[in-house]
């Protein structure tokens, strides 16, 4: 399409609309904050990849992170919830409509401090969404507290120093078995933006960890968050490219370089390993790369471990993707004669 | 026949007046042994007699080897309200024999183990050693099956003594074994040894005995928490999320089921209601937020304790405006408490749950009949005020056994509420009102009119759903008048409500001057009161509501009455308050009955708190 | 000398007469840019003039760039509460430039930024333009620091305008900046220049000015959550675990300050204040109640969402009688509603937190005086009563600056309550009692005895802590009278805690007809209100109420009155129907006003309600 | 001393207690319950290790296996919390009172379902107390739903099936640092009492993840947390010894097929391995080793992870071993001086 477009009229994607169009309201947040950074790969991936907006739910928590989502997409709807209890929100959500595309921002203290329970059980359900974690260590919007992915020995501008380690939160994914589990950089729009496209082809629960500094609370040189650290410090394990289920894939590559993972929509994430004999789809390899990077407090980013083929919380239910929502009435109220039946039973 | 021979027996008993078809059975057992069969038989066989009957458990908070009893009330005059004294005692438990025993009303029969040499712990009852555990060698050769089988004996003991046709038990017998023929055969054989040894070994010397009647044709014996879920699923609730909690599981465990049977699609056969069983209560609410939002019927089941964890989640729903459906069967708080006894203690942490601002609807039950049509009414209200909705049941009516008519089937269309689902719906909308704005009130009835995610590909379609402030478009403000105006329409929509919540049920114009007003389970005491303080010359009007917030029947109730009695079964007289804060002005006419020791509503405590404020 | 010159000037001016101490200031900027210590430095200078000041912020709720406004009110007669009129506007922020200007009252002194051009939008008010950006670019040389800069330049301006002496502000600045040399002289040349550059450029037209007065000499000016954090210092608190909230965590991050310096163990130097940051409000409660069984001052701090979750941990508090101290510092709800807004809206929710029959304890200070003082009260309550203690401070109390009378020390020995810690003092109770029995009412005032874990090494010294039913020896019970007396006991208990609560303060026997009742930071208002009512010839009573539950003096008063106007910070007239519940009988009396827009509460309001009810 | 007891009296401990002395309420469980195995285990091992009751503190949330606290040591006060809330009671009254010895009993739905936020951040903070999950797959007290500990396919007697992965709550806690991890039987009393005393010795979180079979509701064939399953596929990792800090240790073992670790207190736990070159030292051995047995659905039990030497939450927020509510009034409220000096500030 966008080839056939005017000249002077800006591209359009497959479903007819601009990138301008996957906007949303206008930010708050402070000048620098790697969330909106975030936000713009999110708009930029969900446009990409020609999602109807109106399809797209926008789940939140409460934090500066969680309110982004009302910063992209305002074609879609969205929810911000209670802190800390989006997992819940979007689960019911998806189980009853599971048409819609859910794209969850959080922070990290909306998910490692306050939301951990319902963290663990919404991968241990693998619940279909998209689940990003704008990490910056602390609670931004409180003011700059440490939260629990906080490094031990990180110090705030105040002096304050943590003294507790971090929650992993991709290790804590990938033992819970989550089929789709990456940490990035906001400072690394490419590999961002190809890793969220991948979420979104992505059946089941897409954790993406991504460091995404508090330039006013925590971008200090004493913080392991800050954009001098992140970029200083961050090692990609691969080099991740996406191919849409529409576009022709070619087949020559390296097997031992380049890993191939077909998503359940037919689309393709390559992996051009940097990495020597890093296999992104073994457990084993996975947990104990984050163990590794844990002890030498490595930042490693990239596509982490995949699974692509793990049954989401929908056919572990037994249910059909046909919407309960937009069933006939007919369908889910039943009729006298079963009334009667159950009545007979009791009688 | 066994009741031929009764006939002669009786005629041997000594003079006291035979008490017919009005009287309590007591059975007293150890719970996790087995005796629930055995009650039920007995409690069936009654009921297909013809004679009205209620069954209560009274059982303990853990799962095997403590005290339970079961009690069985017959009455002719169909009263089912729990009932202080006791006609006949079965005495099965060891620890609790005793103390059973004294409790027992003078003349009661009191069926035990022989062993246990109760008889000389009064001499005003009546009692009737059995040896069960000889018996039961002898019935059943089978050491596994005879835990059980003991209980069956004191079925045919119980028959033989109170003239239960044989005939009916054995129906029984069947239905409960769902006729497996192994274990009715067994069954049967230790109920018939029952009765054939008391035939041959007792004289009947007590008062009591049942006679055939015809006053349960074509009734049901169901549990609140069955017709609850049955109501749910005829009022089609697409989601339900709960967590595990006495006395609320049994709901949501026999929706499950129902709809496993009722809830597939005829053409996919995939159901077509959503289950997620939680981690916890205020993940549960939060699920139902989700799918409410999402379009659904939703809903979720628990008690005390998951209604506090669910505080945060329920201000969000009231202030985002999100339908859902909240069962709260109220058990004995606060915190753990005791959670197999029954009470109505959450009425005002219920009715004023979150911080903040904030009122709630609260659908009262006072029968399993309503336990199954408020379940319906509650998802109507819930989408026609975008709300959560409580439905408050409790122990006594969710878990024990009612009879009742066969529940009615509703053909009135289902109540979805004010939802724009088709861009058409949307265009008009838009035509009429220039703009679709999430949160104004163009109705002027407080209720705004919403979208679903996902349903319509039109910019002009979607909002943002937050718990942070909000004006009319719902788009982020802080402004003080788009607060206040906010607000103002959630108080305006809570007006609103009062002419949709179910009506209290109302017999007064007897002229009389005494005015009660009760909910819930107390309605099976108060009417029981009722007809006893007649008797005596008191004629009292009754009011029973049926839901918060309060309509205006019963401000006038209360102002044609010169002292009106309100029944609670909480320690703080939590309704009276709530009736109080409603009439305003002069609150004296209006008094408190308090009942809150854990067991259901008795009509003598009704009679006392009645009379004791009449003397003054 | 710049006031010199002022003086000529204002001679210039027209002759509406001059307004002297006694206006507001209302300086609008954007957060984040820094004018936080500009503002401080005007109160500051204004206040060491000798003149009482408050201060208040109204804050967005994110963190850079959204609108805020920062309003000094002096007030030579001391008062303090939000003033709708504005005497001196200060225009920092273009977004809400225009909206500011339209807001001001006629005659009002209105200084922007020449190039907004804000001079055409009224003319009844009196406008200087300031070239703010220019100046900043002559006087400061760094570009990094002229963001702040600029804000100290209208320090300047108003100093000349409004007479505040520089010698005043060199002091404040240098207070401000911690004389950090380099710090202080470049803020201090911005002020002069702005000084400097309206001296030449301006002339003097409005009728505001300040002139020294001799009112707040020895005064300090602090935030109620500063004043509660040292209360809770003074008072010896051992344990805080808390969940960072607007607007409490400032008390929770001054208590850690504080404690950091002056709750170090002279010997080892190890802290004597425990702190955890908990991963939510419902494990901060727990921790809490954990380290309050152990035998510590506990305490969290938080505000409404974290009220709702600590819902099922307050009802095991209630009912396992195990102190704590839980201080809500409320904001606007329901939900998360506005997190930077004022209100008193929990205090239903509060009072009856818990599922179940609860009730508890609230503390209600009115001042920073009693932020400081009820936080001690606070765990003498908790600890004597063996309950949640709940202390129920707003906003606008604890993140405003208030001016006060430096707080007294308190040598009051501390009531840790009815605690055994010894084996002697465990002897001699069994001795006098027979036994220890933790749940057992000894004394008759409903409050038991309590050991803690660890101290005696006696086996009669053990209990078990559970939610769960229990009797007097705190061994698990069903039994319904078990249940019933414990419940009674609870009530007992709180019955008894009337005799101990703060009483309210009272202002009567003026002979006055109207009585008005109102709490918390409502105060400020009311009085300023009763002030102007009086000059218009209404005389009114007041009772501040200071805690709950209620004590006779409040119905007393009420009883004394013929119209009492109840004033509550929330929609649903909270304080008005828990006052209504108290006295009973005939209510009508007792009239509602009610204020829930978000920002506090002023004396119009009140005089409005007050007015408008005495009309009919 | 017990040396010198009377022929006739019972043997008595280093305090001088009878194992009687240990023990509590009588247990209102049903007949058979795993956890009144575990309860008897606890007691020896307390009686064994000689602490003096009156210093234990057992904590517990709601459950069949919360109520066992009441079973045993009521010399000793005891706490039982609401439901999954435990954790955070503990932490509370440990960090007032270290000199308290914690034993905490939860179950798998109070740990797993509504308590695993409350557990991952105790386990984070390390706080000092033995954890012990009486793990039956199901909820016992409310009648046998599935808990998040039931394994994938696990079916009830009514024929429920559980679709979703199990737990597993060793793995969560090695990957969280914890310092004492071990799996156990309730059918193995050797093994148990023998982890426990190592529990008791540790200074940090000691979580003991043992299966304990619900005989009511979940001990039938189908099910994996049966006696029967347990007893046919448990594999002991190590045999385990435990050598308390006042007894002499022998130093003849093999270092190959022996590990020897010494806790804090001075005792030693001596692991002879039944796995070659398995290191319960190594966290990326035993997260590794967790991995293995879920892919297999391998029941290991042992000692999977031990590291004694890591600080605990009071060491970490630089708290003294000096119980703050023991203190004399003096040290925690400080002079009308101090109070003078900060009003002089605010002037
Ligand atoms: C129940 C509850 N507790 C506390 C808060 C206050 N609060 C708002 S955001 C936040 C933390 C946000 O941190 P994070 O999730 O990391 O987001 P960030 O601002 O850093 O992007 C907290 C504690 C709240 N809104 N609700
Ligand atoms: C807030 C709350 N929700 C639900 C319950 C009901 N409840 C009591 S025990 C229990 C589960 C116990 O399971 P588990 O921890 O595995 O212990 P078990 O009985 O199996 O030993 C539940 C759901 C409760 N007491 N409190
Ligand atoms: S405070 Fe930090 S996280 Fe929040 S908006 Fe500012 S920079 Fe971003
Ligand atoms: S129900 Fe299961 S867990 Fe509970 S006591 Fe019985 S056997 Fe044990
Ligand atoms: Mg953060
Ligand atoms: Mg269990």
């Amino acid at each position: 399409m966008s080839s056939t477009a005017e000249p002077k009229a800006p591209p359009v994607n497959r479903v007819g609309l601009t990138v301008k169009e996957y906007g949303g309201s206008k930010s708050t947040l402070c000048v620098g904050c790697g969330h909106d950074v975030i936000t713009r790969q999110i708009t930029q991936a969900l446009y990409e990849m020609s999602i109807p907006p109106y399809k797209v739910a926008k789940m939140s928590g409460i934090g500066c992170s969680s309110k982004t989502t009302a910063y992209f997409a305002d074609r879609g709807h969205g929810f911000n919830a209670v802190h800390g209890r989006m997992p819940a929100v979007a689960t019911g959500a998806m189980m009853v409509n599971p048409s819609l595309l859910a794209v969850g921002v959080s922070g990290d203290g909306d998910t490692a401090s306050i939301g951990a329970g319902q963290f663990v059980h919404m991968l241990r359900r693998n619940v279909p969404m998209v689940y990003i974690v704008e990490n910056n260590g602390v609670y931004g919007l409180t003011k700059g507290q440490f939260s629990a992915t906080a490094d031990a020995g990180s110090k705030l501008k105040t002096g304050v120093v943590n003294d507790l380690p971090a929650i992993d939160l991709c290790a804590i994914a990938i033992e819970l078995g989550c089929g789709y589990v990456a940490r990035s950089f906001s400072g690394d729009m490419k590999q961002l933006v190809a890793l969220l496209k991948g979420a979104l082809a992505h059946r089941g629960t897409a954790l993406l960890d991504v460091i995404s500094p508090c330039v006013t609370f925590n971008n200090h040189d004493s913080s392991t968050k800050s954009y001098k650290w992140a970029k200083e410090h961050e090692i990609p394990i691969q080099e991740i490219g996406f191919i849409p289920f529409y576009e022709e894939i070619s087949v020559d590559y390296e097997p031992g370089t380049t890993q191939d993972i077909e998503l359940h929509d037919g689309s393709h994430i390559r992996l051009r390993k940097l990495r020597a004999d890093y296999d992104a789809t073994n457990k084993a390899q996975a947990l104990a790369l984050c163990q590794e990077a844990q002890e030498k407090t490595e930042f490693l980013t990239g596509l982490l471990y995949v699974e692509p083929t793990k049954k989401d919380f929908l056919e572990l239910s037994g249910l059909s993707r046909d919407p309960i929502v937009t069933m006939p009435e007919t369908k889910f109220r039943p009729p006298k004669k079963a009334l009667d039946e159950i009545m007979e039973s009791l009688k | 026949m066994s009741t031929a021979v009764l006939e002669e027996k009786h005629s041997e008993s000594p003079s006291q007046p035979p008490v017919i078809n009005d009287f309590s059975i007591h059975v007293a057992t150890a719970n996790g042994s087995g005796s629930m069969s055995s009650n039920n038989i007995l409690m069936r066989a009654i009921f297909q007699m013809g004679i009205p009957v209620s069954g209560k458990n009274l059982f303990p908070s853990n799962i095997q080897g403590l005290p339970t009893w079961f009690t069985i009330r017959a009455s002719k005059d169909g009263f089912v309200a729990r009932r202080r004294d006791v006609g006949v005692l079965i005495c099965m438990n060891p620890e609790t024999a005793h103390e059973d025993v004294r409790t027992v009303t003078p003349g009661a029969a009191v069926i035990y183990e022989e062993s246990l040499k109760l008889d000389t712990l009064r001499n005003d009852v009546i009692f009737y050693p059995v040896p069960f555990q000889k018996l039961v060698l002898e019935l059943v050769s089978d050491g596994k099956l005879r835990r059980l089988a003991v209980n069956m004996i004191y079925v045919g003991v119980a028959a033989w003594l109170l003239g239960i046709e044989m005939a009916e038990i054995e129906k029984a017998v069947a239905r409960q074994f769902k006729s497996k023929a192994a274990a009715v055969e067994i069954n049967m054989k230790a109920i018939r040894g029952g009765l054939e040894w008391a035939e041959k070994n007792l004289a009947k010397r007590d008062a009591f005995r049942f006679e055939r009647m015809n006053a349960t044709a074509g009734k049901i014996i169901i549990e609140g928490n069955a017709a609850s879920a049955i109501g749910c699923m005829m009022a089609g609730v697409q989601f339900l999320a709960w967590y595990p909690i006495t006395p609320s599981s049994s709901l949501a465990e026999s929706l499950i089921d129902y709809a496993g049977k009722y809830r597939l699609d005829p053409e996919t056969g995939a159901p077509t209601l959503s289950v997620v069983q939680a981690e916890d209560e205020l993940a549960a609410l939060g699920m139902v937020l989700g799918a409410g939002w999402a379009g659904a019927r939703a809903m979720t089941t628990t008690s005390g304790p998951g209604i506090s964890l669910m505080a945060e989640f329920t201000g969000l729903g009231y202030y985002a405006e999100v339908p859902a459906v909240i069962v709260d069967i109220q058990r004995v708080g606060p915190s753990t408490g005791l959670p197999t006894r029954t009470m109505q203690g959450d009425i005002t942490s219920t009715y004023n749950l979150s911080h903040g601002d904030a009122r709630h609807i609260l659908l009262l039950p006072g029968s399993v009949q309503e336990c199954y049509s408020m379940a319906m009414d509650a998802f109507d209200l819930a989408e026609r005020f975008q709300t959560p909705v409580f439905l408050m049941s409790d122990l006594d009516l969710g878990m024990n056994n009612w009879m009742a008519d066969p529940f009615p089937f509703s053909d009135r269309p289902l109540d979805r509420g004010k939802v724009l689902r088709t861009k058409e719906e949307l265009d008009a909308h838009i035509a009429k009102f220039k703009e679709f704005a999430r949160y104004r009130d163009v109705d002027g009835d407080g209720i705004p009119w919403r979208t679903l995610p996902g349903f319509i590909d039109a910019p002009a379609a979607t909002y943002f759903t937050r718990g942070s402030g909000h004006n009319e478009r719902a788009t982020y403000t802080e402004r003080p008048d788009d607060y206040k105006n906010n607000m103002d329409r959630l108080a305006r929509k809570f007006e609103t409500a009062k002419s949709y919540v179910p009506r209290p049920a109302v017999s007064d114009g007897t002229g009389a001057r005494v005015g009660i007003i009760a909910y819930g389970s107390s309605d099976f005491a108060v009417e029981e009161a009722r007809g006893l303080l007649g008797r005596k010359g008191l004629a009292t009007d009754y009011l029973r509501l049926r839901a918060l917030p309060f309509t205006p029947e019963t401000t006038a109730f209360i102002a044609a009455h010169d002292r009106v009695y309100v029944v609670d079964q909480n320690r703080d007289g939590q309704m009276y308050d709530l009736l109080r804060l409603e009439i305003g002005g002069d609150t004296s006419k209006l008094r408190s009955i308090r009942h809150y020791d854990g067991f259901p509503l008795d009509a003598e405590t009704v009679i006392e708190g009645i009379e004791a404020g009449e003397k003054n």
